[in-house]
């Protein structure tokens, strides 16, 4: 413990947040009489100018060497009161935080209970800071090219504006065209313009960008590196379509014998050949050949699409590529699929082709679709007179079977199917099952009035027991809970709002980039209000639905805000590191080589170096383990496979923990 | 009753070490969320969960610690790619050494708590409590010298 | 001088402990150790030697010395010594009943060392005379006689016999206190035993050690030896030997920090270990030659040279039985004595 | 028949010879015939070398300081001190450039407080006859035992009677003896009793200790330049049990500091001058290390990657600490 520090204390009331829990002048009292602290005091807001300013005129009157913190959490404002050390001269390091609101006086109803427990924290903080050393930022490159995972509305959004911004991004999408799934829609609300309409310039901007680089029916293998600096390998799958030659002439589709794959861009409900172009939109407009379908793949037979290819595109030789590229920052922007209905059986979804969702519902009412906009029931092709909608299927679901979150879609692409049904079929009567109809944001509820009140749209706020089918018919058997009553709906076809949820690629994702992943698989934004486009990880950002459920407007506006970020974060030359690095004492040093088999990113290499010694020999060479401080990321894991403790941990150093494991337990 | 006074009833003491990027957080959500648990539990941020060395841990319970409890991201969701997969060794490792040695095996827990998970860690943290507080005072571990020489 | 059945020894060890604690050689999984008698211990007077010698008893490895109690700024000191109780130490081999007169030169002489005396003063010990001596004794050879063994008072334990002899005032005071059990003692079946034993002595292998060219004015001599370097070659610097050691006397002060407070304790030493007398310039030792060298000259070069001549071992053997890679004291008086090459 | 010393002497006497290496490591005679130092001969000295029975020691960890030195040294280790030896290379403690190995025979060693413990005093010296008897002359007479029943803990659960590292060996090729006992039977009992059972079993064995380092000076694991428990600026330095808990702290820490790279060799226990059967804390990581991660053994190769530098996703939950064995 070093008796030179001179320490300050600040213990935050924020307003009656701790306040109220916890007695914060007693915490300053107590820590006024601990050795080394030299000033306490509390204050009302200590992130507020008032407060940090306290902070900087203590510092210069008591020439405090280290300032402890009581208030919110280290990941709220430990940046803010670091900052405001600093612009007093002191090391931003040189600053701790006791966590006394989330970690204690909003979880604790007794005041004295709250407030013990504030001072324990607040004397751990201190131990800890005591034993402190001044760190210093390294510093490094930031490359200026940005990755963008994902290549729908939300990962377009974002490459357009990083690449509007000058610098270069890849778009990188798994199936072979970029559009997503808001390819898929039909007309989009409140305003019922065709997606296609405002969708399709937005990807021919990206394709011509030549700023952007787009790697379509590719995947993700691998990243490492850290922010500024990430190295990514991205496979390029065997289209065995040459995409330099072809020309999209559509003749190889048109020839392909092999017809009877599911059509996955109509949600399944027409087929599509092996070689395929997946809409007449694609991009790029060039075809993939499904090896599984293919029967030149099956039984190495048929090769018709090569004979008929005047441009010689066809090569059923291609492999994967593997593509390695530098990054200074990554946009994740996975987007979401319908959940799957098997465990929703009363709507006899899997038994009935009439029972469909509502993004098959978008495919049969768009006039590219496997009926060409022709409202026809998928099982006879007859025109249907009543139609049920069913919203909530899957989403705010306790039971286990669904998800428990709101899929925030449903209620206004409902709204919007049955408007446009009325619309276009007045003869067509259309019930909506719903529990509430949620319809915040701009023109929403004036959208869904229009759909009751102008359309006629018979809204019944209740729940589908059951959809069965009866003759050609499906009974739909529902409560009216304003009414009170079973109702039974005779109609001709169901359309389900199933709840929709992050792809789940995105798992897969999280891991290589090592961002956070909720219970429901959405990423975990840095701050869920104040840094909602921004991953923990630095240097990832969220785009779109992969974040959480959204609607188009917002995942533009989230796109673009990941894309500012990047732009931020791309404009910088160089890159404060992260200081908390592990660190090598050498003279402690085995070179065992235990620590390089941990390091999660390939920090730590060996070296011969020479030392003195005692004895007739004198020097010695001994293998002693460096650490690469700019590729270090801190976790720590070499520490604690380091025997000798010749690995710590800068500012989490052994010594530190051990202090405030002591000052708790004292 | 003063605040000094408070002490001097029984109450466990528990450490918890949290992973800054999960645990920590999930924490924090707890406390956002006005999720309750007992003062006993003081928590310590780690980076990692793999910064958690045997040495805290027996440290802890050395200067009177009745429990010790780990917490980190989930399997496969570590920050760091892997470190929460080398902490899950080492502390399988060292928690059966430590029940080898008689000491009681339920001062001692591992919990996987993402940022997302307030509501697990409050009631991991309340299990916990409930646990030690049925155990008592740690004996088998502690250190003499850091209760004779009283405050 | 008295003598009692060796079957009443049970009552002996009652009566001695009802006055205050007795200390004595007891089972401990295959070893024997000195711990406090209670009806439940299994007292060892069989095997020859605890691990760990008497020393113990006056010079334990670890000690309080003072605490420093800190509130807020406040620091304050607490003095923890307390007065010692009297008690018993019985069984103490020949051996280490000398190594106390070697420990009392260190601690005693000005300044006294009040922890060490203050037990000194509260001890009385009760030496056994050595009835089946081991291959690795070698206390003639310091001139200690094993079948008198000195102490406050010394016992010899035949087959069925233990007899008991006052040498001092501590040790009349303690006859007294167990008079009514002792009857008066056969001196012609202790004389018959003390020769007995005496033959088997004569026996040992190391009797003959000689240790002519190791005194207090040896260390131009010895210092330089390049044997040292052999002798030393495979020491694995573990403090073994220091610990099991009756004589060796070297401890460290540290301070322990509870949280709060200080506890200021002193803990044995060895001067095997690399930090051993570590200064803040330094550590004056920095290869295990030289703290090999160390230990060994200090017991029979430097000690003597400060204590009239008097070697600081006692030829009890531990060392010899205990060292991990069998390195000791007699191999290196054979090494590097005048008259040991045969 | 050849005894293996002879075996022994002849090869490192060609290998001295031919310059292939210039000294040897092995044992010198002792004072008692029981008690071999390990030592380093050069050529000339051979006359010194002996093996036998009593030279239980495992020379393998001189090597980290013999490497260190000009030129190249045959170590003469035993199957068990192999696999410290690949540990040591593993760990680039040792250099395996500058060694030699001649993987010498052994048919167990004898621990002489097991002698002792037959009521066999004062043993003046031993000698080795046939079949593995022993005949012991002591100031009280003549006494024979047989090795087997005096076996050093390590070689009554002998791991292998092969090499794992040599780069020559010296065998008699005479018939080895029978196969060992189960290493982790006395673990597999204390799993089995209850918790304070355990603790009263390990408060018994750790009280006695005297923290002389012997157990951690001679392990081939424990090659730190510095301990963390000599090293003051570690936070954690002790230089003597001055609490209970700190006997548990350093027995504890020790063997999880070599958990994953501890070979079994078993001189913890040997050195330890207060019997404290030490082996069962390393052989509880080793039987958890095998039941949670698959079998593993240290030192078996030197390229492995050891248990708690590794992991599989999908390992044991530390909860199953509290499903397994024993009462609670």
């Amino acid at each position: 413990m070093s008796s030179l520090h001179k320490i300050g204390v600040f213990v935050c009331w924020c307003g009656s947040n701790i306040a109220a829990t916890v007695d914060v002048a007693a915490v300053a009292e107590a820590m006024r009489a601990e050795p080394n602290v030299v000033y306490a005091t509390d204050y009302q807001y200590m992130c507020s100018e008032g407060g940090q300013s306290r902070i900087r005129e203590a510092i210069k009157e008591y020439g405090l060497t280290g300032v402890v913190i009581c208030s919110c959490s280290p990941r709220m404002h430990e940046a803010t009161f670091r900052k405001a050390a600093q612009s007093a001269g002191l090391n931003p390091y040189m600053v701790e935080i006791a966590n006394i609101r989330e970690h204690c006086s909003w979880i604790h109803k007794d005041r004295m209970d709250a407030t013990a427990k504030a001072i324990v924290l607040a004397r751990t903080a201190l131990a800890k800071l005591n034993l402190n050393q001044p760190l210093t930022a390294g510093e490094s490159n930031v490359v200026k090219r940005a990755l963008v995972i994902g290549g729908g509305i939300a990962g377009i959004q974002s490459a357009l504006d990083i690449a509007e911004a000058g610098y270069e991004v890849d778009i990188v999408e798994k199936t072979p065209t970029i559009g997503g799934r808001m390819a898929q829609l039909d007309k989009t609300f409140p305003t019922l313009d065709c997606a296609a309409c405002i969708l399709t310039p937005k990807m021919v901007d990206a394709a011509q960008n030549e700023k952007i680089t787009l790697y379509t029916y590719s995947e993700m293998e691998s990243v490492s590196g850290f922010v500024g600096n990430f190295t990514a390998k991205i496979r390029k799958k065997a289209r065995h379509v040459n995409e330099d030659l072809c020309t999209g002439c559509g003749l190889c589709q048109e020839k392909c014998p092999s017809r009877k794959a599911k059509n996955e861009f109509n949600m399944g409900l027409n087929t599509r050949t092996a070689i395929y172009i997946p809409f007449a939109q694609a991009i790029p407009n060039v075809p993939v050949i499904d090896t599984e379908q293919c029967i030149h793949f099956k039984t190495g037979k048929c090769g018709l699409c090569q004979m008929n290819c005047s441009a010689k595109a066809i090569d059923f030789e291609q492999q994967d590529e593997i593509i390695e590229r530098q990054y200074g920052a990554i946009v994740v922007a996975t987007g979401f699929r319908p959940i799957s209905l098997e465990r929703f059986d009363e709507f006899g979804y899997s038994q009935n082709p009439d029972v469909v969702t509502s993004l098959e519902f978008e495919r049969i009412m768009n006039a590219a679709g496997p009926t060409k906009g022709q409202l026809v029931r998928p099982s006879d092709g007859k025109h249907p007179h009543c139609i049920v909608f069913v919203q909530c299927v899957g989403s705010r679901d306790t039971s286990g079977c669904g998800k428990p979150y709101c899929s925030k879609i449903c209620c206004m692409y409902t709204a919007k199917h049955a408007m446009l049904v009325r619309e276009k079929y007045p003869d067509v009567e259309v019930h909506v099952f719903y529990i509430d109809v949620r319809t915040p944001g701009k023109n929403f509820d004036e959208f869904y009035r229009r759909a009751v009140e102008q359309y006629d749209v018979d809204y019944i706020k209740g729940m589908v027991g059951k959809v069965s089918s009866h003759g050609d018919k499906l009974q739909v058997q529902g409560s009216d809970l304003i009414a009170d009553k079973q109702i039974i709906i005779d109609a001709d076809m169901v359309v389900l709002a199933a709840a929709i949820e992050p792809d789940p690629e995105v798992r897969k994702i999280a891991t290589m980039l090592t961002a956070s992943i909720d219970t429901n698989n959405f990423l975990t934004e840095a701050h869920p209000k104040l840094r909602p486009v921004e991953s923990p990880t630095a240097g990832v950002f969220l785009s779109g639905v992969c974040q959480g459920p959204k609607d188009i407007p917002e995942t533009v506006a989230q796109a673009s805000a990941a894309a500012a970020k990047v732009i931020g974060l791309l404009a910088k030359d160089k890159l404060k590191r992260n200081p908390c690095v592990a660190h090598s004492d050498e003279m402690l040093c085995n070179g065992c080589s235990a620590c390089e088999k941990v390091c999660p990113y390939g920090a730590i290499s060996y070296m011969d170096k020479e030392f003195r010694v005692p004895g007739p020999k004198r020097t010695e060479i001994r293998r002693i383990a460096v650490v690469n401080e700019a590729v270090c990321q801190g976790c720590g894991a070499c520490t604690v496979t380091c025997p000798s403790g010749a690995m710590d941990l800068k500012g989490f150093s052994t010594k530190q923990i051990m202090a405030e494991v002591d000052a708790i337990c004292r | 009753m003063s605040i000094e006074e408070t002490k001097k009833e029984y109450k466990p003491l528990i450490v918890a070490f949290c992973c800054n990027w999960c645990s920590y957080a999930g924490a924090d959500l707890a406390g956002t969320s006005r999720l309750s648990y007992p003062a006993d539990v003081k928590i310590i941020r780690v980076p990692c969960s793999c910064r958690v060395n045997p040495l805290f841990i027996l440290r802890a319970f050395q200067r009177g610690a009745d429990g010790v409890i780990i917490a980190g991201c989930h399997p496969g969701d570590c920050h760091y790619t892997s470190g929460n997969y080398y902490a899950r060794r080492r502390m399988t490792l060292l928690f059966s050494m430590l029940d080898y040695l008689g000491i009681e095996r339920a001062r001692t827990r591992v919990e996987w708590i993402s940022a997302a998970e307030g509501v697990k860690f409050s009631t991991t943290m309340n299990e916990f409590a409930k646990t030690i507080h049925e155990l008592g005072e740690n004996k088998k571990l502690e250190d003499l010298r850091c209760k004779e020489l009283l405050k | 001088m008295y003598q009692i059945e060796k079957a009443r020894l049970g009552e002996l060890f009652a009566r001695i402990a009802a006055s205050g604690e007795l200390i004595l050689p007891v089972e401990n999984n295959g070893t024997s150790q000195y711990g406090t008698w209670t009806p439940e211990v299994e007292v060892r007077l069989d095997r020859l030697n605890t691990v760990r010698s008497a020393k113990d008893c006056f010079f334990p490895q670890t000690e309080n010395l003072m605490g420093f109690q800190m509130k807020g700024k406040e620091i304050s000191i607490i003095d923890q010594r307390k007065p010692c109780e009297p008690f018993t130490v019985f069984g103490v081999r020949a051996c280490d009943a000398a190594s106390f007169g070697i420990l009392d030169r260190v601690f005693l002489s000005e300044p006294v060392d009040t922890y060490y005396q203050s037990r000194r003063l509260a001890g009385t010990i009760v030496t056994l005379a050595c009835g089946e001596p081991e291959e690795t004794c070698f206390c003639s050879v310091f001139g200690i006689d094993a079948v008198k063994p000195g102490g406050d008072v010394s016992c010899w334990l035949t087959e069925d016999t233990l007899f008991w002899k006052s040498l001092t005032e501590k040790g009349d005071a303690l006859t007294e206190k167990v008079k009514d059990l002792l009857t008066d003692g056969d001196e012609a079946a202790l004389k018959a035993y003390q020769e007995k034993i005496s033959a088997i002595h004569e026996k040992l292998p190391l009797k003959n050690l000689s240790l002519e060219g190791f005194n207090g004015d040896a260390t131009e001599a010895l210092f330089d030896r390049p044997e040292w370097a052999e002798l030393s070659e495979a020491c694995i610097g573990c403090g073994t030997c220091t610990f099991v050691c009756p004589t060796c006397q070297c401890y460290d002060i540290r301070d322990f920090d509870t949280g709060h407070g200080i506890q200021r304790f002193r803990c044995w030493d060895s001067c095997m270990y690399s930090d051993f007398t570590k200064m803040a310039g330094g550590n004056p030792r920095l290869t295990q030659k030289e703290r090999f060298r160390q230990r060994f000259m200090h017991k029979l070069v430097y000690y003597p040279a400060n204590n009239d001549g008097i070697y600081s071992c006692v030829g009890c053997g531990r060392c010899v039985a205990k060292c991990p890679i069998s390195m000791n004291i007699v191999k290196v008086i054979k090494t590097l004595g005048v008259k040991n090459h045969e | 028949m050849q005894r293996v010393i002879e075996i022994i002497k002849e090869k490192a006497g060609k290998l001295l010879a031919d310059g292939t290496v210039d000294r040897v490591i092995g044992w010198k005679d002792g004072e008692f015939f029981y008690d071999p130092t390990p030592a380093v001969f050069s050529a000339g000295e051979l006359e010194n070398l002996r093996y036998d029975s009593f030279c239980g020691a495992n020379v393998s960890k001189y090597l980290i300081a013999e490497t260190k030195k000009e030129g190249k040294i045959l170590a003469l280790l035993k199957p068990c001190d192999t696999y410290s030896f690949n540990e040591l290379v593993k760990e680039h403690r040792v250099d395996r450039d500058k060694v030699y190995v001649l993987g010498i025979e052994c048919r167990g060693k004898a621990d002489i407080n097991k002698i002792r413990d037959l009521g066999i005093k004062g043993i003046e010296s031993i000698e080795e006859l046939p079949g593995d008897e022993l005949l012991v002359h002591t100031i009280y007479g003549d006494k024979t035992c047989k090795l087997n029943d005096v076996l050093l803990e390590k070689c009554l659960c002998c791991k292998s009677k092969t090499h794992v590292a040599s780069d020559d060996l010296a065998l008699t090729g005479e018939p080895m003896p029978e196969a060992p006992k189960d290493r982790f039977a006395m673990v597999a009992k204390l799993e089995m009793m209850t918790p304070d059972e355990r603790f009263e079993f390990w408060r018994g064995e750790l009280s006695r200790c005297i923290r002389c380092n012997a157990c951690r000076n001679v392990c081939p694991a424990c090659s730190c330049l510095k301990c963390v428990f000599d090293n003051d600026a570690s936070g954690v330095a002790s230089k003597a049990n001055a609490d209970t808990f700190e006997e548990n702290m350093f027995h504890i820490i020790r063997a999880f500091h070599v958990a994953g790279r501890c070979t079994d060799c078993g001189e913890c226990s040997r050195v330890c001058p207060q019997h404290i059967p030490l082996h069962l804390l390393n052989r509880k990581f080793i039987k958890d290390i095998n039941e949670f991660y698959g079998e593993y053994q240290a030192g078996a190769d030197t390229t492995s990657r050891g248990p708690l530098t590794d992991y599989t996703p999908d390992d044991v939950e530390p909860s199953i600490v509290m499903k397994r064995g024993g009462d609670q």
